[in-house]
């Protein structure tokens, strides 16, 4: 097995005396999209954010590729190829969906102050490139027709996809994924199953926190489960929904069942 | 009886073509710039209410060079720039050969440069600071700069009361009372007066108990207080509030020199002290007069900046005729000759165009509302 | 010179600088808040630069080049102290700490000798002029609009819609707070030695609350899509209290009706245009 | 002298607290920085000494002019800010047009009023000093120092205890959800405006009758300091607002009294910046945290 | 499906338009009614506008076209908080809990239009024991609830204005399977009370389920309608929102 993407280990987080999570290991392989789930109020949001950098831990750390990243900020982060979706939409509402996306290249776009000030040839290459890599995502993502439009006018299935192509455009190493399915209906999220689905084709790692347990169970490699904090199980899809820790913490007998049926 | 009716209708049509021809001819115009708006244009409005008055006079009077004389008026707002505009506007658009104001020393030093540059002669009367006429050669005022007053005011204070231990209060963010207290140390210092502390306060500060507090527990003979009326005001209530007795008088500059300072303070303003070229009450009928016309055109009593505009006018005036043309350069010359007996006593300029004549300053101390001679 | 032009130009000499350095002071303004800060140090970082360019042309007659420079820097420092440790917190507690820098540094022109207390300083040689202030303004118009459209315009848009997202795109959100909070009083400094140099006096009550809050109107009322907005609203919150000279006391009212009316129905300023972010044509690739 | 100076500063840490007060209703509820806020201290002010100069009573006047002011104050919320806030416009525009209605009001009530100062006619209010061993106050004082204190307990049952405050932290925190439990949320904007701008009417009287300097812009001489004490205390924060403005008006006298009067006014300022390096949320202000 | 009373419906909508500023409306005329006892469900894809018409119902937007009524009475553009005082309350998307207040406080607006302190305390009884989980907690502030137990404060605080008609707006979205069946055991709880519910949901099976009658929406109209078990079985409706 090649080394992890990203390496999450021991992490602990405590607000005030209570443990939000609670010495949690997890790592993500290159080119895999790993699960995270549990009931609400698991830990989940929180070891999501302490990925991101919103947080901080109160022990353990965080790798990517090897290099330590729990020190940094959310932004120092993303300058390493850690990018992010959000669970409720943040769009930038002025800008079009073309500059949503060059606006998504920030951490990889060479364009120095003093290039752009005097509009020196690097700069304009830069900003071609920019523009081509643009249109050539929001054709990816089927946003060909909306190209100039105001990305807050957008209806929210399009935001959705804006958003997770304003992450790729980053090019990152991992992406991770908060709730992409919340609020779509079946055809909506089979669409983004799909969509996801290729990107993993291309190689793209991916950590996916989600409720959707279909959604899960067809696109995940590995998932992780957390429940009160601590890490309760972990395996293949197939492992997880049949450890009865899960079931009972969890997805409930119903539901476990439904996922076993071949759909 | 007849001759006599006739000389009359004569007379009284000669004056009717003369006013007529004055009225017909052209108004030489001159400029005043003053702060005719905002939170201070208590003293613009009060300049301009002296101003109007002895136009009223002048112009009765035949006017100057065959014409009545104007004035254009433009408000500075106490505004630096607005007051450089209005300068402008009146050296570069209306072309005056001279201009009045403005109201604040701090607007002098803006406006005075571009007078001077132009060589149109601006008279301040209003503008007590130190180094208004150094601003150059067309720069004029009528109002004796504080150095030539606060001087006679300590020295009085020191002989008839007694006064050796004083305490220093002064606006340090205003010009006029930042300037008005570096002539007040200045004089301390030559009188060989004790300072026991020097206190400071913002122009739009009304607490000044801490300040009252420290100055009562030093126990001094008085307290010399730079401030304009506002702040005056409530260093004199402060100061009964905390019990500092009434024989510990308040000293001030000309800030203090107002009608406003006893309508705020009421009797806890008994006892100031003030130096003046001009008080209300001055006895001599030029000043009667001008204080019933005052009363009876704007229904109030005017104040030491009225009175000391209303002279202006005259002055200039005066210069005007002197001229014999509305030409600048001629009526600085004018202005640096000019005598004249006013309200405020006589008066001249020095060569630094500076007032000459400081024997009109009295010392004058607050009695049941109102300013009276120190005996 | 032809006469009129001669006296057109005297005439208006003091507003045309003044409509000049107050489009310099909109931009320092719109640097800051067109990434989602608000600060209210503008007037302290004018005033700052104003008493360091009169003081060494007048103390130690350096060269005006060099004055400029100076006058610059040193705000820029000042920004540095006090943008440093609000830029955790929301665009208020920046604006109210600036407040602060703007009333201590007040009280310090005040009590301090150098600087001359409350009388100011007079008597600052005349340096500079239309084209240096013209020139000034033009270089940052451009120089904004250039900036709008590259990677850095695009992430300051970014961070005023959303920080949050912005961040996790890997915009370094305090460098950019702090880079933009630095480059405006910049600007506002070197406005602040132009005007000094143009208008001969200076004293501290030129640069208090009431100055700060002009400058900001200035941005509102012209909008700050893009960097024309301020210098338009500059060029008319200057025009006004001279055009309507003649309504005297009534003055006030009227401007103060003016950006009321202009809020409420234009909340997002005179010229809600906004600038493409793009520095190329963002056509579809041939 | 140090017992008398701390009894300056209670005195003026009281008017700046009575001041703040309403200023952080206002932002903490609305969340507007309302720079209309200092015009209702003054218009309090001017109709007390108005009613008093035609024989009413003090004590008559001063809940009379308060109620006034709280009316004016709900009028201009209703005329300006409330179509921003159907219009969902951007915070920055409220912020604008209530200076734009500075400039307005204030050179409105110039025009009208004259910036002359004035005061209360003799004898509305004993104005003699009590003195009790050595420390000298006068009853305005004492009502300043006791009002401050009463509106503060009042104002905190009502925001802690009480229905009506329940429903305003509602308000405060998710408006349409408010509105949806029935919350009319259009008439406790009102309530607040009236609440915010009695509370500047009033201290505008109390202020008045104290340093009897009154004039049109001496609410807008207040602001400055009610920026540096609501944010001391933090923003929206009532118990803040009184601890702040306290230790400000403590400090700035202790200043003047011990230290140099120069550097008065630069205390509070001081210690704001101090406050936002050590403390940003201000003395008492909890930062919200917020969630992605 | 003949309907055997000819009662008037609680809620009826005919033709509501309802546009923001001057964009294209979000919903062109859509006419839909619940009887009182029923439950009934709105789904359709993200942006067909089911929130937007639970906005209006509320009282949040005003309509543009068209008329609501509600117990005989119009209340198009009505006040939102006069709307609730009717007795049509909305348990809103994304939960929108009180985060800064505890969990009793938040119970206590639900009733904020109750002036009877009795009734209150019954009501909060009631409340807290259906939902045991919020009871437990009852002092702690409700920002620090799981999204699962802020969904059963939002229902809970619904619940305390004892409504006539209650709109829940996607009460299962973001929560965990078990929440979600749980939340679905208390809709059924309610049904089974004789409670009147306009339930928007994106899960659509779970929705068609539990409902009486069934409307699906499409870029602000409505395509379908019927009961809700026929919807249930309708091929379109299968292919498109059920999941194949």
């Amino acid at each position: 097995m090649s080394a992890p993407r990203l390496d999450v280990d021991c992490l602990t987080v405590r607000f005030g005396g209570l443990a939000a999570v609670d010495d949690v290991s997890f790592s993500v392989a290159p080119g895999t999209v790993h699960g995270l789930i549990g009931p609400n109020g698991a830990g989940k949001t929180t070891t999501f954010n302490l990925i991101c950098g919103l947080i901080a831990p109160t022990g353990g750390a965080i790798r990517l590729d090897g290099r330590r990243i729990d020190a940094l900020p959310s932004w120092g982060r993303a300058q390493l190829g850690l990018a992010r979706t959000f669970q409720n939409i943040r769009m930038f509402n002025d800008m079009s969906v073309l500059e949503t996306l060059m606006t998504g290249m920030h951490a990889n776009l060479a364009e120095s102050l003093l290039a752009s000030l005097l509009r020196l040839p690097s700069f304009r290459h830069a900003e071609r490139a920019a523009i081509d890599k643009a249109w050539a995502l929001i054709d990816f993502v089927g946003l060909t027709e909306a190209a100039h439009r105001r990305s807050g006018d957008l209806p929210y299935g399009d935001q959705r996809r804006l958003e997770i192509a304003r992450a790729l455009a980053g090019e990152p190493r991992l992406l991770l994924l908060d709730e992409p399915a919340a609020g779509m209906n079946p055809s909506e999220t089979q669409a983004l199953e799909a969509l996801l689905e290729t990107l993993k084709g291309r190689g793209v790692s991916m950590l996916l926190v989600e409720h959707d347990m279909r959604f899960v169970m067809r696109l995940c490699d590995q998932i992780t489960v957390l429940n009160f904090g601590r890490k309760i199980s972990e395996g293949s899809p197939r492992e997880v929904r049949a450890d009865p820790l899960v079931v009972e913490a969890y997805l409930g007998a119903k539901v476990a069942r439904s996922l076993e049926a071949p759909p | 009886m007849i001759t006599r009716r006739f000389a009359l209708a004569a007379a009284s049509l000669a004056a009717m073509v003369y006013a007529g021809a004055a009225a017909a001819q052209t108004p030489v115009t001159i400029g005043a710039i003053e702060i005719l708006t905002g939170p201070n244009n208590k003293y613009g409005v009060a300049i301009k209410n002296g101003f109007d008055l002895a136009l009223e006079e002048v112009n009765k009077a035949g006017g100057v060079l065959g014409a009545p004389l104007a004035i254009a008026y433009e408000d500075s707002a106490g505004n630096k720039d607005q007051a450089l505009n209005a300068a402008r506007q009146l050296i570069g658009g209306k072309k005056v050969p001279l201009i009045l104001g403005p109201t604040l020393s701090n607007e002098m030093f803006a406006v005075g440069p571009i007078a001077v540059e132009r060589k149109i002669p601006i008279v301040g009367t209003s503008t007590t600071a130190n180094g208004i006429t150094a601003i150059g050669p067309y720069v004029f005022r009528t109002s004796l700069p504080e150095s030539d007053v606060v001087p006679v005011t300590l020295r009085t204070a020191k002989e008839k009361l007694g006064v050796k231990k004083v305490a220093v209060m002064y606006g340090n963010d205003d010009a006029f009372t930042k300037s008005g207290y570096d002539v007040m140390k200045a004089a301390i210092e030559k009188l060989g007066l004790e300072t026991v502390t020097t206190e400071t306060f913002g122009g739009k500060d009304t607490d000044f108990s801490a300040q009252l507090t420290k100055i009562k527990s030093l126990n001094p003979d008085a307290i010399v207080v730079s401030a304009l009326v506002e702040a005056g005001a409530g260093i004199l209530l402060a100061k009964k509030a905390l019990g500092i007795p009434d024989s510990v008088r308040v000293i001030g500059g000309n800030g203090l020199n107002s009608p406003q300072v006893p309508l705020v303070a009421r009797e806890a303003a008994d006892g100031t002290l003030v130096g003046s070229p001009w008080f209300i009450d001055k006895p001599d009928a030029a000043n009667q007069k001008f204080v019933a016309d005052y009363k009876a055109k704007y229904n109030m009593d005017p104040d030491q900046f009225a009175a000391q505009a209303y002279d202006t006018l005259f002055i200039v005036a005066q210069a005007i005729k002197d001229a014999g043309a509305p030409n600048a350069e001629k009526i600085r010359d004018a202005l640096g000759k000019v005598k004249h007996n006013g309200v405020m006593g006589p008066f001249s300029f020095t060569p630094d165009r500076d007032p000459a004549d400081t024997s009109g300053v009295v010392v004058i101390e607050m009695k049941g509302g109102k300013f009276q001679i120190l005996k | 010179m032809p006469e009129f032009l001669d006296d057109f130009l005297f005439t208006y000499q003091t507003l045309i600088y003044a409509l000049g350095v107050n489009g310099l002071l909109a931009l320092s303004m719109y640097v800051v808040l067109a990434l989602g800060q608000l600060s209210l140090g503008q007037a302290a970082f004018m005033g700052l630069g104003a008493y360091v360019s009169a003081l060494l042309t007048v103390k130690l007659g350096l060269p005006f080049p060099l004055v400029l420079l100076a006058a610059m820097l040193a705000p820029a420092l000042a920004a540095l102290c006090v943008g440093a440790p609000t830029l955790r917190l929301s665009g208020v507690y920046l604006a109210l700490a600036t407040i602060g820098l703007g009333e201590v540094q007040r009280i310090f022109f005040i009590n301090s000798e150098l600087t001359g207390g409350a009388l100011g300083l007079s008597g600052i040689p005349t340096k500079g002029g239309l084209i240096s202030i013209y020139g000034s303004l033009a270089l940052a118009l451009i120089a904004f609009a250039f900036v709008a459209r590259s990677k850095i315009g695009r992430a300051m848009e970014a961070m005023r819609e959303d920080e949050l997202a912005a961040g996790a795109l890997g915009v370094d959100l305090p460098a950019y707070k702090l880079g933009a909070l630095v480059v405006s009083a910049m600007l506002a400094g070197l406005a602040g030695a132009l005007n000094a140099h143009v208008s001969s006096f200076i004293s501290p009550n030129d640069y208090g609350f009431d100055a700060a809050v002009t400058i900001l109107s200035f941005a509102l009322l012209g909008g700050i899509g893009s960097p024309f907005g301020p210098v338009l609203g500059a060029f008319i919150l200057t025009l006004l209290p001279e055009v309507l000279r003649p309504l005297a006391d009534y003055k006030t009212v009227v401007n103060g009706s003016i950006i009321v009316l202009a809020v409420i129905f234009m909340p997002r300023g005179l010229l809600a245009w906004r600038m493409g972010r793009a520095g190329a044509a963002t056509g579809r690739p041939k | 002298m140090f017992a008398q100076q701390l009894v300056n500063g209670l005195v003026v840490g009281s008017t700046y607290a009575l001041f703040a007060l309403g200023f952080t209703l206002m932002f903490g509820v609305l969340g507007v920085i309302n720079l209309t806020y200092g015009f209702y201290l003054s218009v309090g002010a001017f109709l007390a000494l108005f009613a008093t100069q035609h024989g009413v009573s003090i004590w008559l006047a001063l809940p009379l002019a308060a109620l006034a002011s709280g009316c004016v104050a709900v009028l201009i919320d209703g005329l300006l800010l409330t179509p921003l806030r159907r219009a969902k416009a951007p915070e920055l525009a409220s912020l604008m047009v209530t200076l734009g209605a500075t400039l307005l009001l204030y050179s409105l009530a110039n025009a009208a009023l004259s910036t002359d100062i004035r005061r209360f006619p003799p004898g509305v209010i004993d104005a003699n000093a009590l003195e009790i061993a050595g420390i000298r106050i006068t009853m305005t004082q004492c009502l300043i120092i006791a009002a401050a204190g009463i509106i503060v307990s009042v104002l905190l049952w009502v925001m802690n205890g009480a229905r009506i405050g329940l429903g305003l932290r509602a308000l405060a925190e998710r408006p349409d959800a408010a509105a949806l439990m029935g919350v009319n949320a259009g008439a406790l904007v009102r309530l607040v405006s009236l609440a915010s701008g009695t509370l500047a009417g009033a201290s505008g009287v109390l202020i008045g009758l104290n340093y009897n300097a009154i004039q049109p812009y001496m609410g807008e001489v207040m602001m400055l300091k009610g920026f540096a004490v609501i944010i001391l205390g933090g923003l929206g924060d009532i118990r803040g607002a009184l601890v702040a403005g306290l230790v400000v008006g403590m400090l700035e006298t202790l200043t003047a009294g011990y230290v140099a009067s120069s550097w008065k006014d630069a205390v509070g300022f001081v210690l704001l910046v101090l406050t936002l390096w050590i403390r940003p949320s201000g003395l008492f202000g909890r930062l919200a945290v917020k969630r992605a | 499906m003949s309907e055997p009373k000819m009662s008037e419906p609680l809620l009826s909508l005919r033709d509501l338009r309802i546009g923001y500023g001057g964009a294209t409306e979000a919903v062109k005329g859509v006419s839909l009614e619940v009887r009182a006892g029923a439950v009934v469900c709105l789904i359709g894809a993200n942006g067909a506008g089911k929130t937007t018409i639970l906005r209006c119902l509320s009282g949040l937007l005003r309509p543009r076209g068209g008329s609501v009524h509600f117990k005989g009475r119009d209340i198009g553009g009505m006040a939102a908080h006069r709307i609730a005082a009717l007795g049509l309350v909305q348990a809103p998307e994304g939960r929108q809990v009180f985060a800064n207040m505890t969990i009793a406080e938040n119970l206590r607006m639900g009733a904020w239009l109750l002036k009877d302190r009795a009734e209150e305390a019954r009501r909060r009884d009631m409340v807290l024991t259906r939902f045991p989980r919020l009871s437990e907690r009852i002092r702690q502030l409700a920002g620090l609830l799981s999204g699962g137990e802020q969904q059963m404060l939002a229902m809970g605080r619904a619940m305390m204005a004892d409504p006539q008609m209650l709109l829940l707006d996607e009460p299962s979205m973001g929560l965990a399977p078990l929440f979600v069946e749980e939340i679905f055991r208390i809709i059924a709880e309610l049904k089974a009370e004789g409670r009147t519910i306009l339930l928007v949901e994106q899960n659509a099976q779970a929705a068609l389920d539990i409902a009486d009658h069934a409307y699906v929406l499409q870029s602000g109209r409505i395509e379908l309608s019927g009961p809700a078990a026929e919807i249930a079985r309708n091929e379109k409706v299968v292919a498109a929102y059920l999941g194949g």
